[in-house]
């Protein structure tokens, strides 16, 4: 119940709302922007409220450490939509999906805060609601078709806010967002069909529910298996991005308003994980480890080579949205490690990514607003004129380059300590991708907010004709939260990590290590 | 079997007998006038109301739509009985057939068309008194005299043609025998020609309606000889009859093979199959919107009517593959990535519509040569009968929806370029919302209807084909499943492909708005009916109308394959 | 600050931050369970001078009452020393609770951080492991935290004097405080951390604290790129420990100290090379950290920090974390207990890495004339003595010379503290010189500023005959310079002693590939009383070099105080804790067996003088008086030639410092001119060109490289998807073609149609 | 009588002429004809089956095909008169405004 509410009450919500202006009176018309962000505000700190209360259950009915692998909890009971192929509104969380809901909450209210003036607002604030119901949809739907339909779902909301809010070229950004994760995801779902197929021996006996489908994957042969584990990376790995098709990401960023951007590497970007982890590993253990070597390549090609793009950038959302690619990597690699802490650490890293990344893209996306440019170098020492900002910059650079006591470092060392165990000096890779990282990172840094020789002021980009403040109320509200929760999950990273482990180490006997096992592949 | 109608039939063609009523009724009223005829040798004039001045009431040009939509009013209230409550036997003599399929079909043309007449307000002038035009005008006000002039007087004609059209369609989905389907098929088709050429005074029209006629003509000239091929083949024409032979055929007869063929051009012609397909990207965009919408979507449903007829019922064998089903997976390969790659880079948005309408038509194609690979079972052959039965109805939302859109940008003579949709977002948000909900159930994104049809229809490609290949490795089970499947990625790689250019129309009504007004191009009634069409569609996506919709699929598929 | 006697009522604020201790005493809190209050103080305290700073600044009561935050950091810094002191008062009474059971060391887990399982090769799952926060206690960490805890409270405090005054820092200073003070947080948790996973955390901490504090300046483009530099080179060394982390986890399933260190073996079972990459990453972590070859090249550029910076990290504290991760690698070379044998090539690297950079180090610091840069140098130098040191320690231990390895050991970390308390004042003193001296400047010209960014108050050779103008000053660093250079009886002499005297008996004795180090580090010593005697010669003895010397004069208390409590501690404190048995003392968490103390005070007196000058070992008397000889009077004399000079007619300044000063212009002067022109001398000035090819092969490879990376995805990888689209595109147009428009050719197209579709059937079922 | 074979084959080269006169001719009068040579050639067949099978349900097709034809051709007409009122010609190949 609570979480059929937490998806579909924040889509239903933020549909009628969009409707408002043709609804409301003229009188009122020219509110109508305050009214609906302060409605879409309350929702979404509702949700979040909600969310907190379950995720906060874990310390007392719900013990979130003891739900058995396949087990849910918050579950409602089924009820069949389409019977005629056996789709039913199913949803339940566990220690997967519950951190990532919890983080959709989030990430979502601080959006619309840091973009709390946008433009069109009756548009904008409705459109981030409907997003965060698809998004949390996506995340606690227990029957696949119900969770692919949000899944695609997702994207519509995003391409308008890309197309409505976006940049110069936002027309090219949407569209190929669209069309490219769209087309990735439609080859998923020839996979998810097949494993649909396998779910019964007849029509009437097939279903779309995730139990079900899960263990479809008993009833293929070992290269159907395959072809369908393919098919599903081929869709996940292109929403996590990684490489080779990542490309789509640093066009949708750059060209995003602030809160899609923020939303977009918070949440979206860990659906593709969250969707390998849930559907992929858990129905085809076999598959995921016989293509351990795979994925340790598109990690470290992620990892790597995002890192060296990275650094090749001379726009700051592209660097920053590079750097998520290069994040994501880390995902892949954890996961191949096939060890307990590997996979949690792949989990921490999606959270932490989650929170990191938000105010990573809150921070372009200031510059973007008060200075009119992203472009690295064409500013100098702004620190002299937006402090703030700079401070923030300066958390947010460090958090995610991987500084300790922020929670990214601790997904970090997880991986890397698990990576250790499997692939022993391999791991040099990873770790000196990390020096990669502090270089762009810095230097990025260098040439924005630093060196202006001038002890008193910076220099302006050309293109700015007034006097530089610093971030508005909003912007520091919402980045000082994130900013916050970012050192606070460094320094105490337990409150999800704890399930996350048990999730992995379930995960791993009930599954992987029985694959391992037959497939003969040693830890 | 009786040789004569009886109550009980005229009860079962209600739909079709209303509509006959309607057509004599649109044909005499608007004729309405004073004038008297005087009896001779003496002076009394006794009114024969035929001609003469004609009273306000039958001049006014919005009454030929009155009564259609009165018509298909009743018309469809009648069918939906049928269809809610199945008579037990649905026999009308040996040519007619009421049942679920029928009755949904017929449903489904009547919603159409009155789709299309409602839309057709739109295009009924403001002054139904506008003045003729006479001999010194300047060509500028006598073109736009001639214009009202249009739109004044051959509203009954046009209506007309409308009901001749459903007439033709609602009786061809009952037909259980070919010749029948046939003349059903070509009053229907002489219809749609004259539909397409109607708006003669331009060039486009003229054209339009010549080529299809043309194309049109020599394919049904071509169906109506492979029909006369099995004909010579069997010796009768009745739909079990020849299934009934088909069946015990040995081997595959040459001619009895040719004439299915040649009827596959007919109805291939119909459906927009390539490559008969081409003539019809011209007659859309030579004809208005709503005409086009009609041929989309009816016309469409209309030729897949009778490739059902012909193909699962007639020319299926008791086992193994049909001998069309590689043909056919050939052409709806080739079809719908013929009509996804032409429609990228039209600019003409009606003919946008018209390759995508093509590119449907591929998969639909592709769902039914599945069943002809002859490792369907018949609960999965039902399965993808309802796909695409589902799919054609949901194709009435959201392929009539754009066409209604278009059709209201039409009066403003800017639906030639898709440049005449900018700004449609600031001008008129819930429609441009409801023309980008249509966009994505087109391209079929989830939650919208048009995700529902096509997975359906993928699904049932995979069903039938899953299972067939085993295999330890990838490329060896690549090579042993059966070709089927990948049906299922050419369906799915096209839908990818054919984003582009959804998204790109859906793109350009968020753009600048050019120089045109600023208030909504639609008039109320019109918009409401676009606005509840996308809510359809999505309604019918996901939820409980989409499972009673698919229930009622599901018994048409029941009742046409038993 | 003319009546800076009012001043001190500002330090009101430290009343409440010293009473917590007793407090806490009396309320019977256990010292070691009150550790936490070390790192939570100024963990506490950066986050709200950095937010009150942004929201006051510019108010009276932040401004002056509170300094800018100053206050605030300072008072949370007293509550970590104090606290720190009570720990250290507590081990050395041998409290209950800090018990010598463990060989002296006490450890404390706090929270449990990360826990997880771990799949075995033989496909079971172990049972949950856990990376848990706590303290560990000995010897080392309490001098260290004594150190640190004191060097921090006293350089904040200095800091009020001479950040707080300096008008470009205005409405600036809540940030150094606030980044200073987590620094400190860094620092003492570092110190304290009970496993190796935290010490990195903190030392991580600490890295960008040193970047923060070094780019403080950061419209200065060579501030912001020396922040940069340092941060990246050590995060080279930082990647390797972390790989060394990962490997020591693998080797012990844990990284508690208490549970590697209980038996670093295993039995026996440990695989020595293994464990040997392991340490060796987790030496050039150290490495990059403390600045040695080759990774030293942050270090002199990050004198662009603000000079408490300079002080507190880069002399004092933060380059010492190398050291002490190094001597946390004791237990496992010590063969006598657990310790894992074949490795002493450890050990050799460890002293080659050390004398390689003692000399370099030295050799630059000859020819540099900033005053910081020579310090950074010299600081470089002397914690490649440490460092030669505890590698000669490891080496010994590896191979079960306990007894001597203990002394080295003790006498490194003995180093380390004198060093630390010399250095710390050293930079100090350079401040307050540079403080004066640009004050004097900015009081010469006031009115206009024409030359004022020609002028460099930090370059010596501006300077000349200070003597007389900063008496404290000058004696200040008179003293921390002698500790440097290690005149006998006086801080670093006896530690440096120790060092010298061992690695030359380890080479003498053992091994001779020992002797590389130890020619090196007894070179350096000489060369150690030749550049400090020159900056200090430079500084403050001969004719002023510039008019602006005439102005200077000393005047901030807060500055003078930290100046005279460290002279004090560098003169006598070397000395005085030799007596008392500090070196064992040290060593005590890896000595188990040795007696702490003589019977007596005066025999033990008697002892470490013997010990130090007349040494049993022949060998060792020779090496020790030639090392005398060396730092005393070679050095000294040279300096004294080239730099020396007397003081203008009738200033004077302290006894000592005007009699040296007198002496000094004893000697001649010598003319190096041409010396300084020689390729040598330009390699020197250049840094033996070590920057010079980092940057070139940065600039060569690395920036392309990534060009190329980003050209390829744009062309390649996007271009690939770019190109799919653009065909798409052209087979749309394409396949239009064929639509003419002529009704005939779609006719055509029926007919071809009907003849493939029998065509296919044909084909298909034939 | 003849046999009805004989029919079905004239009937295949009346289809045969038809089709190939539809898209070798140009004019849209001709081609309307050569329809109704195909329509003739189904007619033909629809007789010859009709004659073979004794069946008299082919002589009604027959008939209503030949009305069929009938309305073609009246509709087929109008239509080129109206594209040649518009366009001036009846050729359909230069009737391309419609092309892309």
């Amino acid at each position: 119940m609570i979480l059929s509410i937490l998806s579909l009450l924040p889509i239903a919500v933020g549909l009628l709302l969009m409707a408002l202006p043709h609804i409301l009176p003229e009188g009122l018309s020219s509110q109508v922007s305050a009214i609906t962000r302060n409605i879409c505000m309350g929702v979404a700190l509702a949700l979040l409220a909600i969310s907190t209360w379950a995720a906060a259950t874990s310390l007392s009915d719900i013990d979130w450490m003891n739900i058995d692998f396949g087990g849910y909890e918050l579950e409602n009971t089924p009820f069949e939509i389409i019977p005629q192929i056996g789709v039913s509104w199913h949803v339940g969380a566990d220690a997967l999906s519950l951190p990532m809901i919890w983080l959709t909450a989030l990430v979502v209210p601080l959006s619309m805060l840091v973009e709390w003036d946008a433009k069109k607002g009756h548009y904008f604030h409705p459109l981030l609601l409907v997003m965060e119901g698809a998004m949390i949809g996506v995340f606690v739907a227990l029957d696949l078709f119900v969770f692919y339909v949000f899944w695609e779902m997702t994207l519509i909301p995003m391409f308008f806010l890309i197309l409505v809010w976006g940049g110069e070229d936002r027309r090219y950004a949407a569209m190929k967002f669209f069309i490219y994760t769209f087309t990735a995801s439609v080859v998923m779902l020839i996979g998810i069909l097949v494993m649909y197929f396998n779910t019964g021996s007849s029509i009437s006996d097939r279903s779309f529910d995730m139990i079900a489908m899960l263990d479809s994957g008993g009833q293929m042969s070992e290269g159907l298996r395959h072809l369908v584990w393919f098919l599903l990376l081929i869709g996940f790995a292109t929403k996590m991005p990684s490489v080779p098709v990542h490309t789509w990401l640093p066009d949708a960023h750059v060209q995003a308003p602030t809160a899609g951007s923020m939303i977009l590497a918070g949440v979206m970007l860990k659906m593709g994980a969250y969707g390998f982890l849930r559907v992929a590993v858990t129905a085809f253990p076999a598959s995921t480890v016989v293509f351990t070597p795979l994925l340790v390549f598109l990690g470290m090609a992620s990892l790597a080579y995002g890192a060296w793009v990275c650094m090749g950038q001379s726009n700051l959302k592209r660097m920053v949205a590079y750097s998520s690619v290069s994040h994501m990597g880390l995902i892949f690699l954890g996961i191949a490690t096939m060890q307990p802490l590997g996979i949690a650490g792949a989990l921490f890293m999606m959270f932490a990514h989650g929170i990191i990344s938000p105010l990573l893209f809150a921070v372009a996306g200031a510059f973007k607003h008060h200075y009119h440019t992203l472009e690295i170098g064409s500013m100098r020492g702004i620190a002299h004129h937006s402090p703030w900002l700079a401070g923030h910059m300066m958390l947010g650079w460090m958090a995610s380059l991987g500084l300790p006591m922020m929670a990214g470092f601790v997904a970090e060392v997880a991986v890397l300590i698990a990576f250790w165990m499997t692939f022993g000096w391999l791991v040099l890779l990873p770790a000196l991708t990390l020096v990669i990282t502090a270089v762009y990172y810095l230097t990025s840094m260098q040439r924005t907010i630093f060196e202006s020789n001038d002890p008193h002021q910076g220099n302006l980009p050309d293109t700015l004709h007034h006097e530089p403040r610093d971030i508005t109320w909003h912007e520091n509200a919402g980045m000082t939260i994130l900013g916050a929760l970012t050192i606070l999950f460094g320094i105490l990273p337990f409150f999800f990590w704890d399930m996350m482990s048990y999730w992995s180490t379930e995960v791993m006997v009930q599954l992987l290590a029985d694959a391992m096992q037959s497939e003969g592949v040693r830890p | 079997m009786t040789s004569e109608l009886d109550g009980i039939d005229l009860q079962l063609l209600l739909p079709e007998l209303v509509m006959t009523l309607g057509l004599a009724a649109i044909i005499i009223i608007p004729n309405l006038g004073d004038a008297k005829f005087r009896i001779p040798l003496t002076s009394l004039r006794v009114p024969v109301l035929i001609g003469g001045t004609r009273f306000p009431a039958t001049r006014d040009p919005r009454l030929p739509n009155w009564m259609t939509l009165a018509t298909l009013s009743a018309a469809l209230a009648a069918s939906t009985m049928a269809l809610l409550d199945p008579p037990s036997s649905g026999q009308v003599g040996n040519a007619l057939e009421v049942d679920q399929f029928s009755s949904l079909l017929t449903n489904l043309f009547i919603c159409v068309l009155i789709l299309c007449t409602v839309s057709a307000t739109q295009r009924l002038p403001s002054d139904p008194d506008a003045p003729a035009p006479s001999e010194g005008d300047d060509e500028e006000s006598e073109s736009s005299k001639t214009a009202a002039l249009y739109d004044n007087r051959r509203q009954a004609d046009f209506h007309i043609l409308l009901l001749t059209l459903g007439l033709g369609m609602s009786l061809m989905a009952k037909s259980t025998h070919l010749f029948m389907l046939f003349v059903c098929l070509e009053l229907a088709s002489l219809s749609s020609y004259v539909l397409v050429g109607f708006h003669k005074e331009s060039k486009e029209g003229g054209e339009a309606g010549t080529k299809y006629f043309i194309v049109g003509s020599v394919a049904s000239a071509i169906g109506i000889y492979g029909m006369s091929l099995l004909y010579l083949w069997s010796g009768d024409l009745s739909v079990s009859g020849l299934s009934q032979s088909w069946q015990s055929m040995e081997s595959l007869d040459p001619i009895a093979a040719a004439g299915v063929g040649m009827m596959l051009v007919a109805f291939g012609f119909k459906v927009g199959a390539a490559p008969f397909h081409l003539a019809i990207p011209d007659a859309y965009s030579g004809t208005s919107s709503m005409v086009a919408g009609v041929l989309a979507t009816a016309s469409k449903a209309m030729g897949f009517v009778a490739l059902f007829r012909l193909l699962l019922t007639i020319a299926m064998p008791a086992s193994g593959p049909a001998f069309w089903y590689g043909t056919l997976a050939v052409i709806s390969v080739i079809t719908m990535t013929w009509g996804n790659l032409a429609a990228l880079s039209s600019d003409n948005p009606k003919r946008v519509f018209a390759y995508s309408s093509v590119a449907h038509a591929g998969y639909m194609l592709a769902a039914v040569s599945a069943i002809g690979s002859g490792i369907a079972e018949p609960a999965a052959q039902e399965l993808i009968v309802m796909a695409v039965i589902f799919h054609l109805c949901v194709l009435v939302l959201f392929k009539m929806g754009p066409f209604m859109v278009l059709s209201s940008i039409e009066r403003e003579g800017s639906s030639h370029r898709v440049s005449g949709l900018n700004g449609l977002a600031s001008r008129d948000p819930l429609v441009a919302a409801s023309m980008f909900v249509f966009m994505l159930s087109l391209a079929g994104v989830p939650p919208f209807s048009g995700f529902l049809s096509k997975l359906l229809m993928i699904n049932g490609i995979v069903t039938v084909s899953a299972g067939t290949g085993g295999a330890s490795t990838i490329l060896s089970w690549a090579t042993s499943v059966n070709p089927v499947f990948w049906l299922a990625v050419a369906v799915v790689l096209n839908s990818a492909l054919s984003m582009f250019y959804y998204l790109r129309m859906g793109m350009v009504m968020f753009f600048e708005p050019n120089e045109d007004g600023e208030s909504s191009p639609c008039n109320p009634v019109v918009r409401a009916l676009i606005v509840s069409m996308a809510i359809l569609s999505l309604a019918f996506g996901i939820g409980p109308p989409s499972e009673w919709l698919l229930g009622l699929a599901e018994d048409a598929a029941a009742a046409l394959l038993s | 600050m003319g009546d800076s006697g009012n001043e001190y009522r500002l330090l009101m604020p430290l009343i409440p931050a010293l009473l917590i201790v007793p407090v806490l005493a009396i309320a019977g809190v256990e010292s070691v369970d009150a550790a936490f209050l070390i790192v939570l103080a100024p963990f506490i305290a950066f986050p709200v001078i950095l937010i009150s700073g942004q929201l006051y600044n510019g108010k009276p009561t932040w401004k002056e009452t509170l300094k800018e935050g100053g206050v605030i950091g300072l008072s949370s810094l007293l509550v970590s020393l104090s606290t720190a002191v009570w720990i250290l008062v507590d081990y050395l009474r041998g409290a209950r609770e800090i018990s010598e059971d463990a060989g002296g060391r006490v450890a404390a887990s706090w929270i449990d951080w990360i826990s997880f399982d771990v799949l075995h090769s033989d496909y079971t799952m172990s049972s949950e492991r856990i990376i848990g926060v706590g303290v560990w206690v000995d010897s080392v960490t309490l001098m260290l935290l004594f150190v640190a805890t004191f060097l921090c409270f006293l350089i904040c405090w200095f800091s009020l004097g001479y950040m707080n005054t300096d008008p470009i820092n205005e409405d600036r200073n809540h940030r150094f405080y606030a980044e200073f003070v987590l620094f400190a947080m860094g620092m003492f948790g570092m110190v304290l951390a009970d496993n190796f996973l935290w010490l990195f955390i903190f030392w991580e901490i600490m890295g960008l604290c040193s970047y923060l504090l070094i780019g403080f300046y950061f419209w200065k483009e060579s501030a912001a790129y020396a922040a940069k530099k340092a941060f990246l080179t050590t995060r080279v060394g930082d990647v390797f420990l972390m790989v060394g982390l990962l490997i020591l986890y693998d080797i012990y399933g844990s990284l508690e100290f208490s549970v590697i260190f209980a038996d670093p073996s295993i039995n026996g079972t440990v695989d020595s090379d293994k464990l040997f990459w392991a340490l060796l990453m987790l030496f050039i972590g150290a490495v990059g950290k403390s600045a040695q070859f080759p990774l030293h090249v942050w270090l002199p550029d990050a004198m662009e920090g603000p000079t408490p910076v300079s002080a507190l990290i880069h002399a004092a504290t933060m380059v010492n974390a190398g050291l002490y991760l190094v001597a946390r690698m004791v237990p496992f070379v010590d063969v006598g207990h657990h310790g894992v044998p074949g490795l002493d090539e450890l050990g050799l690297i460890v002293a080659y890495i050390g004398g390689i950079t003692a000399f370099m180090a030295a050799s630059i610091a000859f020819v540099q004339n900033d005053i910081k840069k020579v310090l950074a140098y010299s600081t470089m130098s002397q914690l490649a003595y440490i460092f030669t040191g505890l590698g000669v320690s490891l080496w010994f231990y590896n191979n079960g010379k306990t007894d001597a390895a203990t002394l080295v050991f003790g006498g490194s970390m003995f180093h380390l503290f004198n060093h630390a308390m010399a250095k710390g004042m050293l930079f100090m003193a350079s401040g307050s010189v540079i403080h004066e001296v640009h004050h004097a400047h900015d009081h010469l010209h006031e009115g206009g500023d024409h030359d004022h960014h020609d002028f460099d108050p930090q370059d010596m050779r501006n300077m000349g005959g200070l003597a007389s103008k900063m008496p404290i000053t000058s004696a200040a660093m008179m003293i921390g310079s002698m500790s440097i250079i290690g005149i006998p009886l006086i801080g670093g002499f006896w530690s440096k002693e120790a060092i010298v005297a061992k690695t030359w008996k380890a080479s003498l004795d053992y091994e001779p590939l020992m002797f590389g180090p130890a020619i090196l580090v007894l070179l350096t010593a000489g060369m150690t009383g030749f550049y400090m005697s020159r900056m200090w010669f430079m500084t403050f003895a001969g004719e002023p070099k510039h008019e602006v010397v005439e102005h200077v004069h000393e005047s901030t208390p807060w500055i003078k105080e930290p100046l005279v409590i460290l002279s004090i501690i560098s003169a006598l404190g070397g000395f005085g804790l030799s007596v008392f048995g500090i070196v064992k003392w040290l060593a005590k968490p890896y000595s188990y067996d040795l007696g702490i103390n003589k019977d007596s005070f005066l025999d033990q007196v008697v002892y470490e003088l013997e010990h130090a000058f007349l040494p049993d070992d022949p060998n060792l008397r020779i090496v020790g008086w030639t090392t005398i000889f060396l730092s005393l009077v070679i050095g000294p004399i040279f300096a004294a030639r080239v730099h020396g000079g007397s003081l203008r007619e009738g200033q004077t300044s302290g006894p000592l410092v005007s009699w040296l000063v007198w002496l000094s212009g004893k000697f001649g002067s010598q003319d190096v001119t041409e010396m300084s022109q020689s390729s040598l001398s330009e390699a020197l000035q250049n840094r033996l060109y070590f920057d010079h090819y980092y940057e070139l092969a940065l600039s060569k490879t690395v920036l392309p490289f990534a060009t190329l990376a980003a050209w390829f995805d744009r062309t390649v990888i996007d271009g690939i998807i770019k190109k799919v689209e653009s065909n798409s595109v052209l087979g749309s147009v394409q396949i239009r073609r064929v639509t003419t428009g002529r009704a005939s050719d779609y006719i055509l197209m029926v007919a071809v149609g009907a003849l493939s579709i029998f065509a296919l059937a044909w084909g298909v079922s034939g | 009588m003849i046999d009805p074979s004989w029919i079905a084959a004239l009937g295949v080269i009346l289809f045969g002429i038809g089709l190939l006169g539809t898209f070798f001719h140009k004019n849209g009068i001709v081609v309307l004809m050569c329809i109704e040579l195909m329509l003739n050639a189904a007619n033909l067949n629809f007789v010859a089956a009709a004659t073979h099978y004794g069946d008299v349900s082919g002589w009604v097709f027959t008939a209503i095909a030949i009305a069929i034809a009938a309305a073609e051709v009246a509709i087929g007409l109008a239509i080129l008169l109206s594209l040649y009122s518009t366009q001036g010609t009846i050729s359909l190949d230069a009737a391309r405004e419609l092309s892309n």
